[in-house]
């Protein structure tokens, strides 16, 4: 248990370091980058709690595709590669205090309601139970979803589309 | 009852709806054809009515007759239930009256921006909403009616109104709404406190039944009485309506005159009074004490007008407070002469406004010391004007007489437990407003009627009555003196209904029934 | 292993997120914003389905996976359309319309 | 219990009623034939696409309609999926407003040059997320259900791409809009952790009662309001309501204010009414402090406002607001739940009718005067007598001034107020009184500029409203009127749509 | 029976003759005025008839009545009909024949004025008014006809309405009369309540005399009637109006003077004499003095002081008239019931008489001043003659009708233990002589200081004068020299009241020489100053006191500036305008108020909360810089941002409260 702890914590200390970064650094390019940390670390986090199907589908899907996409968003919109004095705009100190606000009342919340209760790591998630839960119980919203996809698609080309 | 019985009084309701949605159809040039189908309409109401008035049982003037209870909302247990009695009658009968009368008159003159066909249609969806709020006897049938009214009047005079019509239409608009807010408030709290229907015959044992604690009786009766006292209208919510009527075109000063103020009393008398019988009770003072400062208070703000048609508004505020004051005493004397007044300052306000409009539309202004010598120019008019002048100041032997010399009566002896100090102080202030009246009605008369036609008029050319004149004022004038001469025609209709009101007030303050 | 590590992780990573939304001018970083918050989500839940012994919360996961991808998509194509159109992704720059 | 057990269980083929689904299954169907459509359509046929979709709306619409009148329901995939009278109520509901929209659009999009084979399908894949949204009963599925519904919302509202201000729309749109479902999902994720199941009828029965962590669960419903209070456009989540109303097309800004609103206050009767109906403890108050401040300062904002399209936006903040009051009264006792809940679905239909009118009538000035300005509306009256009187129609109604449909919307969420009775649920109504008589000031300010004013630029060349909008026009007006004169039609469906039974 | 139990004809053949002028008048080859003369003379001959079946009736005469059901409500019945007994007979006569010889007298008066046919209709509806009032047998019939009276009044005092001194003078009659018609209303509805829901005469007057009603309701319902009594019939101090109301044409005074109008507040005291009886302790009861003998006393005297200074012929005899209405109030205030409405019976002549006098003088001089006129006996003989009866019959000199009724009235106050009053009635007799005297001299003895050649009239204004000279003369007769003719025709019965509450006196020679005398006395006295020119002329050039005691009569006690400037222009301007202002401003002022706050309110939430908190604040910075410089222009209004903080902040802020105030 004691190593899955240690783990836990390097994971989580890289995680939130990297996270800070992709709020705070000066190089766009470098910020996708550091979000690349921090989705790995959420998949490694879910290794973690032995739910491996969701890992893998966060490594492809997340680390595969949606960073992909977010450098082309960076380059379509010509960011510079460099530094860039210009990321973030004046409410700086509105922002951070809204978010450690938040912070705050979740982790008062959350320490009000779990302070003391561990999880019981039973086995390994299986992949076909997901699959039955998927195909099962979620089969509507899993079809509507295929709906939501076409839509995103078709529609992010015809506004994205030059014409 | 034959099957005629059954539906002439939702005939003579939504006839002239069907009217104007028919008008609607028609195109917007070809006007004989609008205003003969608005007359046809409106006669048709008028017809109905006027058989109704033959069917009716006038000996059970108490009774409701030609009662319609459909299921309507069953939701919220709102019903279509209509019926006429000796109260409801005569104020149905006179406006299926103006209305036509309203529809003559403006036969050839339409006021700007013309447009007949907008003006016929408002006219009778008015018409509508009136017929319906007198004969309404569930309370959101009811309130849905007395709100129909308001928008045709809205427009009526924000279209066609004089220069300041936006102000005076909007602030009609806001008052009156305001009041219905209230009052709709107070239907709800009935509803709910008072047995769950909203039926108002059902609410007069259903309430009573609910023994509802005397505080709450008195909010929802504060609800209705703010309500009701906007549309009357009483001292002080009065401000919209020399506004109101300065702007409107003639008939829609006619139909707010005639009919319009009319719905606010009524209310009262139908609604809250049979309804809320303690609270009434201990509203009463309070009630008679703004009626007589509206008496006081309306006569002397018309000495300090210039406007013909604003100083016959103020005058309407005094006679109102006569009709008002006559309800607070909760008597039998009281209501009947509130009733009466009603109808007589229907009629007589009605006329006083249709002349001032037909001045208006001859001189081309109303403003008083502008006038003079119009009984040299148009005499008959101008006698017209001295009628009404007369009638409107409670000259015995015309209608207006019989609003208020009664409702004086009553305040020597209010209902029992009313203070018989307080209401005799009324009593006396309302018998000095009668002087007042006369003061400024002379006042008026004087200036436009007497005296020699001042030198911008001198060569104007000023024609007498013409031909729809006659025809809407002829029953107008009829009217008023045999109202005048013969007022049981009135009372007889109205008694039975009235004393069963005051009984039910009497029953319920727990003293022997009187006058 | 506590419950509360994964959840004050997230809860976290959920606020940084929340940081760099109102913090950022350039869209693209916003959007990487709210990828944060979506993964605090998932962690949250699947922390959740762990504890709990319940597919669901993997499930869901998966769910918002599939729809943040969406998301991005849809953001990134309003963004370049912005970019097309003004030459510039600085959020503030978007106040045409106020009042 | 299903979702519970899954871990370890066999497959099990999932029991699907295609008769009940037909209506979600047509529409699918339509939004590919619509996009399959567009590839093979020359520019000029493009209004084929309208009329397909038109059709299959109504085929859908026939569906729930029989649905409704066999009393065909049925309840799928272990609870999640449920085919009742309130699904239908409202399926039937998203479809017409769906078809209204459709017609407000066509010509709309066909004279505007934009995309019209997408526009179309992106408007069907919307209304499937609503009327999945209708019979959606556990967390996933609204989730999926409101991400359908908004994400094509978020694009059609910059659907005038060339448009900085539709740009615009759409990007505060869509951002919002994401970080609001995040706070949602992290709601639900509180609670999925506190019940352990997405299912909103455990969830009702796990948090029903005294409850440990109830400060977790406090917390999740809330997130989770917030997520819907934004779609609803309650304020403080308002915000991008009235720049997305402006920027948008039209006829997207009606949908928006319409569908998409009833969409979000769909989710949040189910979740309140199913999901937390224990928990009025949490969610009175909360409901009450939204409802309050929406009517007010929608209200309120709405006095200052010269564009047309902001301040039927703000109209619809404050409207949103009156239909927020029933839940904040809701939970005081069973009676107030009943009534409450019908004044919700009434408001709803109600509501629907109105403000879709009212959109189509500005759309249809617009034709002439391309100018959103209130100030351009002067003098409409004399050159459009018709379409003056509708919206007057429409604005009165908004109003709640009877004999129009809006008086009885009022009327119901009073009586609900007044169900209650207590005296935090009188306040309420107080204020939702006093705010009715402020919206007074400028509904009736617009229609005195319509029908008193002159005409600004004295053009009084009439307007041609093509014979679609005619339509969408004759359809609202028509459900004002008649349930003005007869409110039981919908009072009816509003009592029979009631999921607390 | 038939002319007792019809007599509700004698009123309705002039109320119908006024509509039939009204519509058909002008069509008429008499212009209406045909219509008129036949009506009224119907009338007359049914009262006349009516009287003769009364006087020949057998003792005791039982008063007769008939009605119909006017209206019901309130649990009452009201009826409306005729109420015939010697009072009313008497009054019906006097009503019909002066109306009569008013109406023929007219055809040559207003003959060629513009509203000759409309003239005669108004005169239909006044003597048809003032019939209704006579016949009622309850109060508020005699209340309709009191008010429609005052209407016509003021139709026919400002009947040449185009000169405003006419239309206002009418306007001041209406309103001042009504003013005492507050007191007349509520004095009704007192009674009405007083005599248990009943508006009926003949009960009212049995419950006041049987003890029925207390007496305190009595004297308060007395007083208020007086107040009704006081503006109809002129008494101090609502008189005012009598003088102005001589703008009417002067066949219409003759009328008001004669016979309707004025008369009808004297007729009301003696038709409902049992509630002053009692209420204001007259008689016997008395302690001398009550209000109905004082205000009578003091019209008595200041009216007939007024009178000296007047230059109008007709307001001469206006002021005469307020005087001798004085005469009549006091008679019945000191409990000359019989003697008060004698003199009005008699007045009646020779008041009509004097009018239609004057009205020829007019006519032929063109003029109302007396300085006008002069030396007129050679012009016009027969108005000379008859108005010197008319003005002996006034001046109360033997055997002419005047004498008899005064000397009742004196002998009234002397043996009913008044002898206040007896003074003021000897002290009148002189005056009214003397003032009498005076324009019997200014208008026939001197020279003629006129324009133009007066004439005598034509002969349908001479014959009225002559028979109404013959009415002067004899009308005093039927209650003379002990023949009690007039007291057992006319009396004051009621029904269940065997009490003999009017007492009678027989005739008193030293009284009467001591009248006649004083009478002398003042003609004497005028006859010294004004024929024989001789005492203190120019005493008032040479005295201030005079001067000041002529002023004071001449602006007639200052009543009229006082009421004008105490009252009416209060009233009218700053009282009325105030509440005007009020209105506007303070009521009107409050709603347009809240509009304000409201307004502003929305803009304070729009433009601070909304634009400045929302917008400003949050970047506080930087929106002083865009005000500044606006170089940062671009950068600054982050706006969607702004909405998310709002987002999230609401979103942490309302979780807070929420589960802290939900643990």
């Amino acid at each position: 248990m004691v190593a899955q702890n240690v783990v836990f914590g390097i994971l989580a200390a890289v995680m939130i370091l990297s996270a800070w970064k992709v709020v705070t650094t000066k190089n766009v390019v470098r910020a996708v980058l550091y979000l690349v940390v921090v989705l790995a670390g959420a998949g490694a986090q879910y290794l973690l709690l032995a739910q491996e199907f969701i890992f893998v589908v966060q490594v492809i899907v997340y680390i595969g595709a949606i960073v992909v996409l977010f450098l082309f968003g960076t380059m379509l919109t010509r960011a510079p590669i460099g530094r860039d004095t210009d990321l973030d705009n004046d409410q700086k100190w509105l922002a951070a205090l809204t978010a450690l606000f938040l912070v705050g009342v979740m982790v008062a919340v959350l320490s009000d309601a779990f302070g003391n209760t561990h999880i019981k790591i039973s086995g390994v998630q299986r992949t076909a139970d997901v699959a039955n839960s998927m195909f099962g119980p979620y089969l509507i919203p899993f079809e509507v979803v295929s709906v939501l996809l076409l839509a995103a698609l078709v529609g992010a080309i015809a506004i994205a589309r030059r014409d | 009852m034959n099957s005629l019985d059954h539906w002439a009084l939702t005939g003579a309701i939504f006839v002239p709806v069907i009217g104007a949605a028919l008008l609607g159809l028609v195109p917007r040039r070809a006007e004989l054809t609008l205003k003969a189908g608005a007359l046809l309409a409106s006669l048709a109401s008028l017809g109905l009515v006027v058989y109704l008035m033959t069917q009716f049982d006038y000996s059970h003037s108490a009774r409701l007759q030609f009662v319609a209870n459909k299921q309507w909302i069953p939701v919220i247990n709102s019903r279509y239930h209509i019926g006429l009695d000796g109260i409801s009658l005569p104020l149905l009968a006179l406006s299926a009256l103006i209305t036509v009368l309203c529809v003559i008159y403006s036969w050839d003159h339409f006021p700007e921006p013309h447009n007949p066909k907008a003006f016929l249609i408002l006219i009778l969806i008015l018409a509508t909403g009136m017929n319906g709020t007198f004969s309404a006897l569930d309370l959101i049938l009811f309130f849905v009616f007395f709100e129909l009214v308001l928008l045709p009047m809205y427009f009526m005079i924000g279209v066609w109104g004089g220069p300041n019509r936006q102000y005076a239409s909007i602030k009609f608009f806001l008052f009156t709404l305001f009041g219905s807010a209230l009052m709709i408030l107070s239907f709800l709290a009935l509803y709910f406190k008072g047995g769950q229907t909203f039926d108002m015959i059902a609410l007069r044992h259903t309430v009573a039944a609910a023994q509802l604690p005397t505080a709450t009786a008195s909010l929802i009766f504060a609800g209705l009485f703010i309500g009701f006292a906007i549309k009357v209208p009483m001292f002080p919510f009065h401000t919209w309506l020399p506004d109101a009527h300065t702007e409107a075109p003639t008939v829609g000063s006619v139909i707010l005159a005639a009919i319009l103020l009319k719905l606010g009393t009524y209310g009262f008398v139908r609604i809250a009074i049979p309804i809320l019988p303690k609270a009434a009770h201990s509203w009463a003072p309070w009630i008679g004490l703004l009626a007589v400062i509206g008496i006081i208070y309306g006569a002397l703000a018309c000495l300090a007008q210039r406007d013909m048609k604003r100083l016959i508004a103020f005058s309407s505020v005094a006679h109102m407070g006569f009709v008002m004051l006559g309800i607070a005493t909760l008597t039998s004397f009281g209501i009947n002469a509130a009733v009466f007044g009603m109808v007589a300052h229907g009629l007589i306000t009605g006329m006083l406004f249709f002349v001032a409009g037909s001045v208006q539309e001859r001189y081309g202004t109303r403003e008083i010391k502008r006038l003079g010598g119009m009984l040299l120019q148009a005499p008959r008019l101008g006698w017209i004007l001295g009628f009404c002048a007369m009638a409107s100041l409670g000259l015995p032997g015309l209608a207006g007489f019989w609003g208020e010399f009664p409702a004086i009566l009553s305040s020597y002896q209010p209902a029992a437990g009313l203070s018989l100090t307080t209401f005799r102080v009324y009593m006396t202030v309302a018998a000095v407003g009668t002087v007042f009246a006369a003061g400024y009605l002379l006042w008026m008369l004087q200036r436009v009627d007497f005296g020699t036609v001042k030198s911008e008029f001198q060569h104007a050319h000023i024609h007498d009555l013409h031909v729809p004149e006659y025809l809407a004022w002829a029953p107008l004038l009829i009217l008023i003196v045999a109202l005048g001469v013969a007022p049981n025609l009135l009372f007889h209709i109205t008694d039975g209904a009235v004393k069963a009101v005051t009984v039910g007030v009497h029953a319920a303050t727990g003293v022997a029934a009187g006058g | 292993m506590l419950l509360n590590q994964f959840l004050f992780l997230a809860a976290v990573l959920f606020c940084i997120g929340v940081y760099g939304v109102l913090a950022r001018r350039n869209a693209v970083l916003v959007l990487a914003s709210i990828e944060l918050m979506l993964n605090a989500v998932n962690i949250n839940l699947v922390a959740f389905g762990a504890y709990r012994h319940n597919i669901a919360g993997q499930v869901f996961a998966l769910f918002v996976i599939t729809i943040a991808a969406a998301e991005v998509g849809v953001g990134l194509a309003i963004v370049v359309l912005i970019f097309r159109n003004r030459a510039s992704i600085a959020l503030d720059e978007s106040d045409l319309m106020k009042g | 219990m299903l979702l519970a057990a899954a871990q370890g269980v066999p497959f099990q083929v999932p029991n699907l009623d295609y008769h009940a689904l037909a209506p979600e299954i047509i529409v699918a169907a339509t939004l590919v034939v619509v996009l399959v459509a567009d590839l093979f359509l020359s520019d000029d046929r493009t209004w084929v696409l309208s009329s397909v979709s038109g059709w299959g709306l109504l085929g859908a619409l026939i569906v729930v309609v029989e649905l409704g009148a066999t009393g065909h329901h049925a309840s799928m995939v272990g609870g999640a999926y449920v085919v009742d009278d309130f699904a239908l109520v409202f399926k039937g509901l998203f479809l017409v407003v769906g078809y209204i929209v459709l017609l407000m659009s066509s010509r709309y999009v066909e004279e505007g040059d934009y995309y019209e084979g997408e526009f179309y399908f992106l408007l069907l894949c919307s209304l499937l997320g609503m009327i999945v949204m209708g019979s959606a009963r556990d967390l996933i599925t609204i989730f999926v259900a409101l991400e359908t519904l908004s994400l094509p919302a978020y694009m059609l509202a910059g659907w005038r791409k060339r448009d900085l201000r539709s740009n615009e729309a759409a990007l505060k749109y869509y951002l919002l809009g994401v970080l609001a479902s995040a706070v949602m999902l992290y709601g639900m994720s509180l609670v999925f952790g506190f019940t352990s199941s997405t299912l909103l009828t455990d969830i009702g029965k796990a948090t029903q009662g005294s409850i440990t962590q109830a400060p977790l669960v406090t917390l999740g419903i809330f997130f989770i309001t917030v997520g819907f209070a934004f779609k609803v456009s309650a304020v403080p989540f308002h915000f991008w309501a009235p720049d997305t109303y402006e920027g948008a097309p039209t006829p997207v800004a009606a949908f928006l204010s319409v569908a998409s609103k009833t969409g979000g206050f769909v989710a949040l009767l189910l979740l309140i009414y199913i999901g937390f109906l224990g928990r009025s403890d949490v969610w009175g108050p909360m409901f009450w402090v939204l409802a309050a401040l929406t009517m007010t300062v929608g209200n309120l904002i709405a006095l200052r406002q010269t564009n047309i399209v902001r301040l039927l936006a703000y109209s619809s903040i404050a409207q949103a607001g009156y239909i927020l009051v029933p839940f904040a009264v809701a939970g005081s006792n069973t009676k107030s739940i009943h009534s409450a809940f019908t004044a919700s679905v009434v408001y709803l239909l109600i509501y629907a009718a109105m403000n879709l009118g009212a959109f189509a009538v500005v759309i249809a000035v617009a034709r002439k005067t391309r100018s959103g300005e209130i100030a351009s509306y002067g003098g409409l009256y004399e050159y459009a007598p018709g379409l003056t009187l509708l919206m007057t129609v429409f604005l009165f109604s908004l109003a709640g001034i009877p004999p129009l449909a809006g008086a009885w919307a009022k009327l119901f969420v009073f009586r609900a107020v007044l169900d209650s009775g207590t005296s935090s649920a009188i306040a309420l109504g107080v204020i939702a009184a006093v705010n009715a008589v402020i919206a007074l000031f400028y509904y009736a300010n617009i229609s005195r500029l319509m029908w008193m004013n002159p005409v600004p630029d004295g053009d009084r060349t009439p307007i041609r409203v093509p014979a679609s909008l005619q339509a969408a026009l004759a359809l609202t007006v028509i459900v004002v009127v008649v349930i003005g004169i007869y409110p039981q039609l919908f009072a009816h469906l509003g009592d029979v749509a009631s999921l607390v039974k | 029976m038939f002319f007792l139990r019809n007599a509700w004809l004698i009123p309705a053949i002039p109320g119908a003759c006024f509509f039939l002028i009204l519509f058909f008048g002008k069509r008429m080859p008499g212009k209406g005025a045909d219509i008129g003369i036949a009506g009224i003379s119907a009338s007359f001959l049914l009262a006349v008839g009516a009287a003769i079946k009364w006087i020949t009736m057998s003792t005791p005469r039982v008063p007769v009545e008939r009605h119909v059901t006017w209206f019901k409500m309130g649990g009452i019945t009201v009826n409306a009909g005729t109420h015939i007994d010697g009072l009313a007979l008497m009054m019906l006569f006097v009503v019909t024949f002066i109306s009569l010889m008013v109406h023929v007298y007219s055809l040559g008066y207003m003959h060629g004025d513009r509203r000759f046919t409309y003239f005669y209709a108004a005169l239909s509806l006044f003597t048809a008014s003032m019939l209704t009032l006579v016949v009622a047998p309850n109060t508020l019939q005699l209340l309709v006809g009191w008010e429609l009276v005052g209407v016509c009044s003021f139709m026919l005092i400002g009947h040449w309405w185009e000169e405003e001194v006419n239309s206002s003078a009418a306007i001041k009659a209406f309103i001042t009369t009504r003013i005492g018609d507050v007191g007349l209303m509520l004095g009704i509805i007192t009674l009405f309540y007083a005599a248990h829901r009943t508006f009926d005469i003949g009960i009212l007057n049995r419950l006041a005399l049987t003890g029925g009603i207390s007496h305190h309701l009595l004297l308060v319902g007395a007083l208020l009637l007086l107040l009704g009594v006081v503006g109809k019939s002129a008494q101090f101090p609502l008189h005012v109006w009598l003088p102005d109301a001589m703008a009417g044409p002067t066949p219409v005074s003759a009328l008001i003077h004669a016979a309707t109008m004025v008369v009808a507040g004297v007729y009301l005291v003696a038709r409902i004499y049992g509630v002053f009886l009692t209420g204001l302790s007259i008689g016997p009861l008395g302690n001398g003095i009550n209000a109905l003998a004082v205000i009578g006393g003091i019209t008595v005297i200041i009216g007939a002081a007024l009178a000296f200074v007047q230059n109008d012929v007709k307001r001469v005899l206006a002021y005469s008239t307020i005087s001798q209405l004085g005469y009549m109030v006091m008679a019945l205030g000191v409990g000359a019931w019989t003697a008060g409405v004698f003199h009005l019976f008699t007045h009646a002549f020779f008041k009509a008489l004097l009018f239609l006098g004057s009205g020829a003088l007019i006519h032929s001089v063109h003029s109302n001043n007396m300085s006008d006129m002069g030396g007129l006996r050679k012009y016009m003989p027969t108005t000379f003659w008859t108005f010197l009866v008319g003005s002996l019959a006034l001046a109360g000199i033997f055997p002419l009708a005047g004498f008899w009724s005064k000397d009742e009235i004196l002998l009234g106050a002397s043996r009913g233990g008044y002898p206040l009053f007896l003074w003021v009635g000897v002290i009148g007799a002189f005056m009214t002589a003397a003032y009498m005297t005076r324009a019997c001299y200014l208008i026939f003895w001197g020279e003629y200081r006129g324009e133009g050649h007066p004439h005598e009239a034509p002969p349908s204004m001479a014959w009225p004068l002559r028979i109404l000279a013959v009415g002067s003369i004899g009308a005093g007769w039927v209650s003379a020299f002990g023949f009690h003719g007039f007291p057992t025709w006319v009396s004051f019965d009621v029904a269940g009241v065997t009490r003999e509450v009017i007492h009678e006196y027989a005739f008193s020679v030293p009284l009467a020489a001591i009248s006649l005398a004083v009478a002398f006395i003042g003609i004497g006295v005028a006859y010294g100053y004004y024929f024989a020119n001789k005492g203190p002329h120019g005493l008032i050039k040479r005295n201030g006191l005079a001067r000041a005691g002529y002023h004071f009569l001449e602006e007639k006690y200052y009543l009229d500036a006082l009421y004008l400037n105490g009252v009416i222009r209060p009233i009218q301007y700053p009282i009325a305008r105030a509440v005007y202002w009020f209105d506007q401003h303070i009521i009107d002022g409050f709603v347009n108020g809240v509009a304000f706050v409201s307004r502003k309110v929305a803009g304070f939430i729009y433009n601070v909360v909304d634009q400045k908190i929302v917008d400003g604040a949050v970047n506080g910075a930087g929106f002083t810089a865009e005000e500044s410089g606006g170089l940062l222009r671009y950068i600054q209004t982050g706006r969607v941002q702004q909405y998310a903080a709002v987002l999230f902040g609401a979103a942490a802020l309302f979780g807070l409260i929420l589960v802290l105030t939900t643990a």
